[in-house]
């Protein structure tokens, strides 16, 4: 049971690692602002499962509520994050008629230098 | 032995999820994968014995995120925004090959971690008779751990406050979104019209169950708010003005009496101190008062900033 | 162990319908009877797992928590098949779901 | 706990509850402004020299919610987290009390608001408080909740303008910054997994230099060098500081990478100081060399004031890096490292104040002029004889010259790297200094100049408001003249590897 | 009886993939929304096997929150590509019919 325990722990650990590794590949490879909000949640939610897969490590004593507290707030901080970027994004948009930074447009000035 | 295989199976489907949520080259199918993703992660969180976790992450992840996202691509295509990605596929590919190392060392090194000392699971047991309730992970939020459950729930604030200064000056203190309308006896409205009771109950009982069993403020509050947006989509109440006083008040009600309580303790020698013998009441009054308020950010988060001045049609 | 048995027929017969549903929603030609064979498939595939695991509830409140989960899956799917079914649909949401294509 | 445990208990509630509050009584109606501003500056500044006077008697810890360490968070001041706390109240202070007459609140609607004048107040209460958070926390968990919080609000303070390119260069911070926090995060759950604690105390007793507690230390690192904008993540702070209005600039640029680099130090020389090894400290100082370079050639070539001062923050935050190897990379004993992490500490404190003062500056020439072209400025001090004196006086700091606080971090930092052979270091700094010179001198010498014919009479600035640059300007040199106060108060609670220098 | 529960439950992810086949493929709208609805309901299920699984009920709760939400981001999208971005299908074939 304990082995089983520590397996699951480990399966879902790892899992949360690739999903870290996506999260970084579509933070990189979309200059769409959006695509990137949506990789960066999923490198989020790789951490807490990370973190979540790791408070069953310790298997003698049972899941630790300790990490799953703080997964909680980190789960609400991250959505206020996504809020307010998602707000700062369609407001980009109206004014400017792209989701994407001005230097990641084709011919876009590059950043800082203007 | 069919467990493991579930996991397995619930891992590899995660996975083909995220890829397709980053990797498409769409938007809209993204969001609607990473909708999903957000469903499986929070089955996920109840096979690693984290209930409470798995509520928090069906309510926001598969539920408030979906609605801000989705209706988030909705505006940019009505605005025309261009999607088109530049990167050379050359580029992508030695991104995803260094992506995927960096994802194997995490791996490697979580699988080398020796988990030294017990954790925190025997101390928060140990304590759990004086923390004033008796679920472990609301204990930590709203009792040993309490100062950043405050904090947590100014960010929330803070994000609001920034998201309404985005609103254009003419529209300061005016309506979050657009008008919604629906057909007064279409099915939209009449999906408004049931669920809410039904909703309202939900929320509630999550919100007050969470002392004894997984659930709590922000898993309830989320509920809630995703409530009050679909009334607000069905048509069948506005999204309040932004400058209503009774709205900020209610905005501030769960932190301000927090931080009253904390800085009460304070006064008594242990800021955000919760004596033992009232700690149940203590917890159940900022509970309610935290649920109040997250309803109203998380809701309004959603909405937007004020985009239109009473009654009038000025949107974007 | 009856009650079990019941469970183990009631679930296992759910699953068949979901199955089925998914089997249809690759296999089906045309939109329209995709969504119909769905819906109703899904639906009455929760339904059995939900009659299933009644027999499992020791509890009146587990009971009334399984039936109101089956009521509002069902209310859900309904809306939403009614909202994109009957209303058809408008070549808005068509376009912009197929933006992919462009 | 010590004797004063329970007196500090209310002073430390006080500095985080008390611009809480106030914030939350901004969102709660922006009529009232001006005295919610004025009463909590006040109060924040006398909370802050009690703090000062208490740490003076010794370090103070507490634990929150009476649950000590591994299960609650501890709350801790020593030198260096008083010395931050204050410096903040006075920065923000004057800083928000030359903000009032631009964020009064004058909208015509019925409850007297205007977005601008609204939005400004609870974010910069909401950043005071987060400051101080960060300053005052002994958990690394709590630590990346504050940083966020932090991070909320000053993004929402660069974007507050409202313009395109404002809202753009917020969300080029957002990528950073979140991203940061995310490395940030992940290394703190390899920490608590590894150790079963959060507590930067408990960590520090029982953190071995293992290879998973060096990664996570590498990958925490490397969030907070994202958020301060250390080379190469520097490309978000220009737009987003010279975008913002002038009192937003200020904070962000005087107080907010201060936090992140806070956060950095107490890592290294807090909880992991075993750890660090030979190779981090001299990327960080390499790091922070390019900085100091990149910074001050890219502000030579701005022709605009508030860009000029934005790369410049880029050169100056380099500076703070070399704490890294002048303090550390042997095992050995090393006496210089007191005087490097004291140097550095100077540098975060007299740059604070001369950065905030000379955005201030920039933006009351902004008021006058109509734009901050560098090519408006000629002649400009006669017409602002005061701010243009604070702009010098902040330049002096900058260029570390003698008298300033920049002199006295430059000087510590510069024995320092001398004593220990380290005299590459010493190049960087000397570079900089020189080139900040170059850049500082290219808006200083038209605003001393004779006007140009026909010029534009640049409008009117009232005196009082040219009096909070000013006021920073000295405060900048004041740090360097009674630098024996600061210097001994630093020492209170300081790490011993910050004596002995990180291995 | 768990690992029949779990055997159940591991049918069900097969056919949630399934249906993210069709997800992915649409091609129509309708196709989309559908196939996303019943990913929903087949977690749903899910959820209600492993909290017999494990006879830990309070997983129904997670099952039920997800019941509640589960149309409201397909909701938000109607609304959102509505002929105004605020209103309903059914008004804008009303309207189609008017015209």
């Amino acid at each position: 049971m304990i082995e089983l325990l520590a397996t699951r722990a480990a399966l879902f650990g790892l899992c949360g690692a690739a999903l870290i590794g996506i999260g970084i590949y579509g933070f990189v490879a979309h200059a769409h602002l959006l695509r990137r909000l949506v990789a960066f949640n999923v490198i989020g939610s790789g951490i807490f499962l990370l973190f979540g897969a790791t408070g069953l490590r310790r298997v003698a004593f049972g899941a630790d509520p300790v990490p799953q507290a703080l997964i909680i707030t980190g789960i609400v901080v991250a959505f206020s994050a996504t809020a307010l970027a998602v707000a700062m994004i369609t407001r980009l948009a109206m004014l400017s008629g792209e989701a994407r930074l001005p230097e990641e447009r084709p011919g876009g000035a590059p950043g800082g230098e203007r | 032995m069919m467990a493991v295989v579930f996991d397995v199976l619930l891992c590899a489907l995660i996975l083909v999820v995220a890829l397709a949520a980053v990797s498409g080259r769409a938007l809209f199918p993204a969001v609607v994968f990473f909708i999903v993703y957000g469903l499986l992660v929070a089955i996920a969180w109840v096979r690693l014995d984290a209930v409470d976790v798995a509520l928090a992450e069906a309510a926001i992840g598969a539920g408030l995120t979906g609605i801000l996202l989705v209706g988030a691509t909705a505006r940019l295509r009505r605005m025309e925004v261009p999607e088109a990605e530049t990167g050379t596929s050359a580029a992508r590919i030695a991104t995803g090959i260094g992506c995927a190392m960096f994802a194997a060392m995490i791996g490697l090194g979580l699988l080398s971690l020796e988990p030294r000392g017990t954790g925190l699971a025997p101390v928060v047991a140990e304590n759990l008779a004086g923390a004033g309730v008796a679920n472990p992970v609301t204990a930590v939020l709203l009792n040993f751990r309490a100062y950043d459950t405050l904090l947590e729930s100014i960010v929330l604030l803070v994000a609001l406050v920034g998201v309404w200064s985005l609103a254009e000056d003419r529209h300061w203190g005016g309506h979050p979104g657009l008008r919604q309308h629906a057909r007064t006896d279409g099915v939209l409205a009449a999906f408004g019209r049931i669920l809410p009771p039904v909703g309202l109950m939900i929320g509630v009982y999550i919100v007050w169950t969470g002392s004894k069993q997984p659930g709590g403020a922000f898993q309830g509050g989320t509920v809630l708010a995703a409530v009050w947006l679909l009334v607000v989509m069905a048509g069948l109440v506005e999204a309040p003005r932004s400058d209503g006083r009774l709205l900020r008040i209610g905005l501030v009600a769960g932190p301000a009496i927090f931080l009253a309580v904390g800085f009460a303790g304070a006064l008594g020698g242990t800021f955000l101190g919760l004596p033992a013998a009232h700690a149940g009441n203590l917890i159940l009054l900022i509970e309610t008062a935290l649920a109040l308020s997250i309803v109203l950010t998380l809701g309004l988060l959603v909405a937007g900033p004020p985009q239109r001045k009473a009654g009038t049609e000025d949107g974007a | 162990m009856i009650l079990d048995a019941v469970t183990i027929l009631l679930t296992g017969a759910g699953i068949v319908f979901f199955v089925a549903g998914t089997a249809g929603l690759l296999r089906f030609p045309d939109t329209h009877s995709r969504l119909h064979a769905l819906t109703k498939a899904d639906n009455l595939g929760l339904g059995l797992i939900v009659l299933g695991l009644i027999f499992q509830a020791n509890a009146l409140s587990l009971a009334v928590k399984l039936v109101l989960i089956w009521g509002l899956a069902v209310l859900a799917a309904a809306t939403i098949s009614q909202l994109i079914a009957r209303a058809a649909l408008p070549d808005e949401i068509k376009r912009l779901m197929r933006g992919e294509r462009r | 706990m010590g004797p004063l445990s329970g007196q500090g208990t209310i002073w430390l509630a006080l500095l985080i509850a008390a611009p809480l509050a106030a914030a939350l009584l901004s969102v709660v109606s922006g009529r009232y402004a001006r005295p919610v501003a004025l009463a909590s500056i006040a109060l924040m500044l006398s909370l802050s020299g009690i703090l000062v006077t208490l740490v003076a008697q010794g370090p103070l810890r507490i634990a929150v919610g009476g649950w000590s360490a591994p299960l609650g968070i501890a709350l801790a001041a020593d030198g260096l987290s008083a010395g931050f706390v204050a410096v903040t109240a006075v920065v923000m202070g004057i800083v928000m009390l030359s903000a009032l007459p631009q964020f009064a609140p004058r909208g015509d609607g019925e409850t007297g608001e205007s977005r601008a004048g609204y939005a400004f107040w609870p974010l910069a209460f909401f950043l005071w408080a987060a400051l101080n958070a960060i300053f005052l926390s002994g958990d690394l968990f709590n630590l990346y909740v504050a940083l966020e919080l932090l991070t909320l609000a000053a993004i929402g303070l660069v974007a507050i303008e409202g313009k395109a390119e404002t809202i753009a260069a917020a969300l080029r911070y957002a990528l950073f910054a979140l991203f940061g926090s995310l490395a940030y995060l992940l290394g703190a759950v390899f920490l608590y997994a590894a150790y079963g604690t959060l507590d930067m105390a408990l960590l520090a007793e029982i953190a071995e230099a293992d290879g998973a507690t060096i990664a996570a230390g590498a990958l925490m690192t490397a969030g907070l060098a994202a958020k301060t904008a250390l080379f190469p993540f520097h490309a978000w702070l220009p737009p987003a500081h010279s975008g913002a209005p002038a009192p937003a600039s200020a904070i962000l640029s005087g107080l907010v990478p201060k936090a992140s680099f806070y956060i950095a130090v107490r890592l290294w020389f807090d909880v992991l100081p075993g750890a660090a090894g030979e190779i981090m400290p001299v990327v960080l100082g390499a790091l922070g060399t390019l900085a100091i370079v990149y910074g001050s050639l890219l502000a030579m070539r701005q022709e605009r004031l508030k860009l000029i001062v934005a790369y410049s923050t880029v050169a100056q935050i380099g500076y703070l890096f070399l704490i890294f190897p002048l303090a550390g990379g042997s095992a050995d004993p090393q006496p210089w490292a007191a005087g490097a992490w004291t140097g550095a500490m100077f540098h975060a404190f007299s740059h604070a104040a001369a950065k905030a003062s000379m955005f201030l500056s920039a933006g009351l020439f902004l008021h006058a002029v109509g734009h901050d072209r560098i090519d408006g400025l000629k002649g400009i001090a006669r017409h602002m004889p005061m701010t243009a004196f604070a702009f010098a006086l902040a330049s002096v700091t900058l260029m570390g010259l003698p008298p300033s606080g920049g002199f006295t971090a430059k000087y510590l930092l510069l024995t320092a790297s001398f004593a220990g052979g380290q005299e590459i270091w010493s190049a960087a700094m000397i570079l900089g200094g020189l080139m900040a010179a170059l850049y500082l001198f290219r808006p200083l010498g038209r605003a001393f100049s004779r006007a140009g014919e026909g010029a534009a009479r640049p409008a009117p600035v009232s005196r009082l408001l040219q009096l909070a640059p000013l006021a920073l300007a000295c405060l900048s040199i004041l740090i360097g003249i009674a630098s024996a106060g600061p210097y001994d108060f630093l020492q209170i609670g300081r790490p011993v590897s910050a004596e002995e220098g990180l291995e | 009886m768990s690992g029949w529960y779990f055997a159940l439950a591991s049918v069900l992810l097969a056919t949630i993939a399934g249906a993210l086949l069709r997800v992915h493929r649409g091609p129509d709208a309708a196709d989309r929304m559908m196939s996303a609805q019943l990913v929903g309901t087949g977690g749903i299920g899910v959820l209600m096997l492993l909290a017999a699984a494990s006879e830990n009920w309070a997983i129904l709760d997670v099952a039920l929150v997800l019941a509640l939400l589960a149309a409201f981001a397909s909701v938000a999208f109607v609304k959102a590509a509505s002929s105004d971005g605020a209103g309903d299908p059914e008004e804008d074939a009303e309207d189609r019919r008017r015209s």
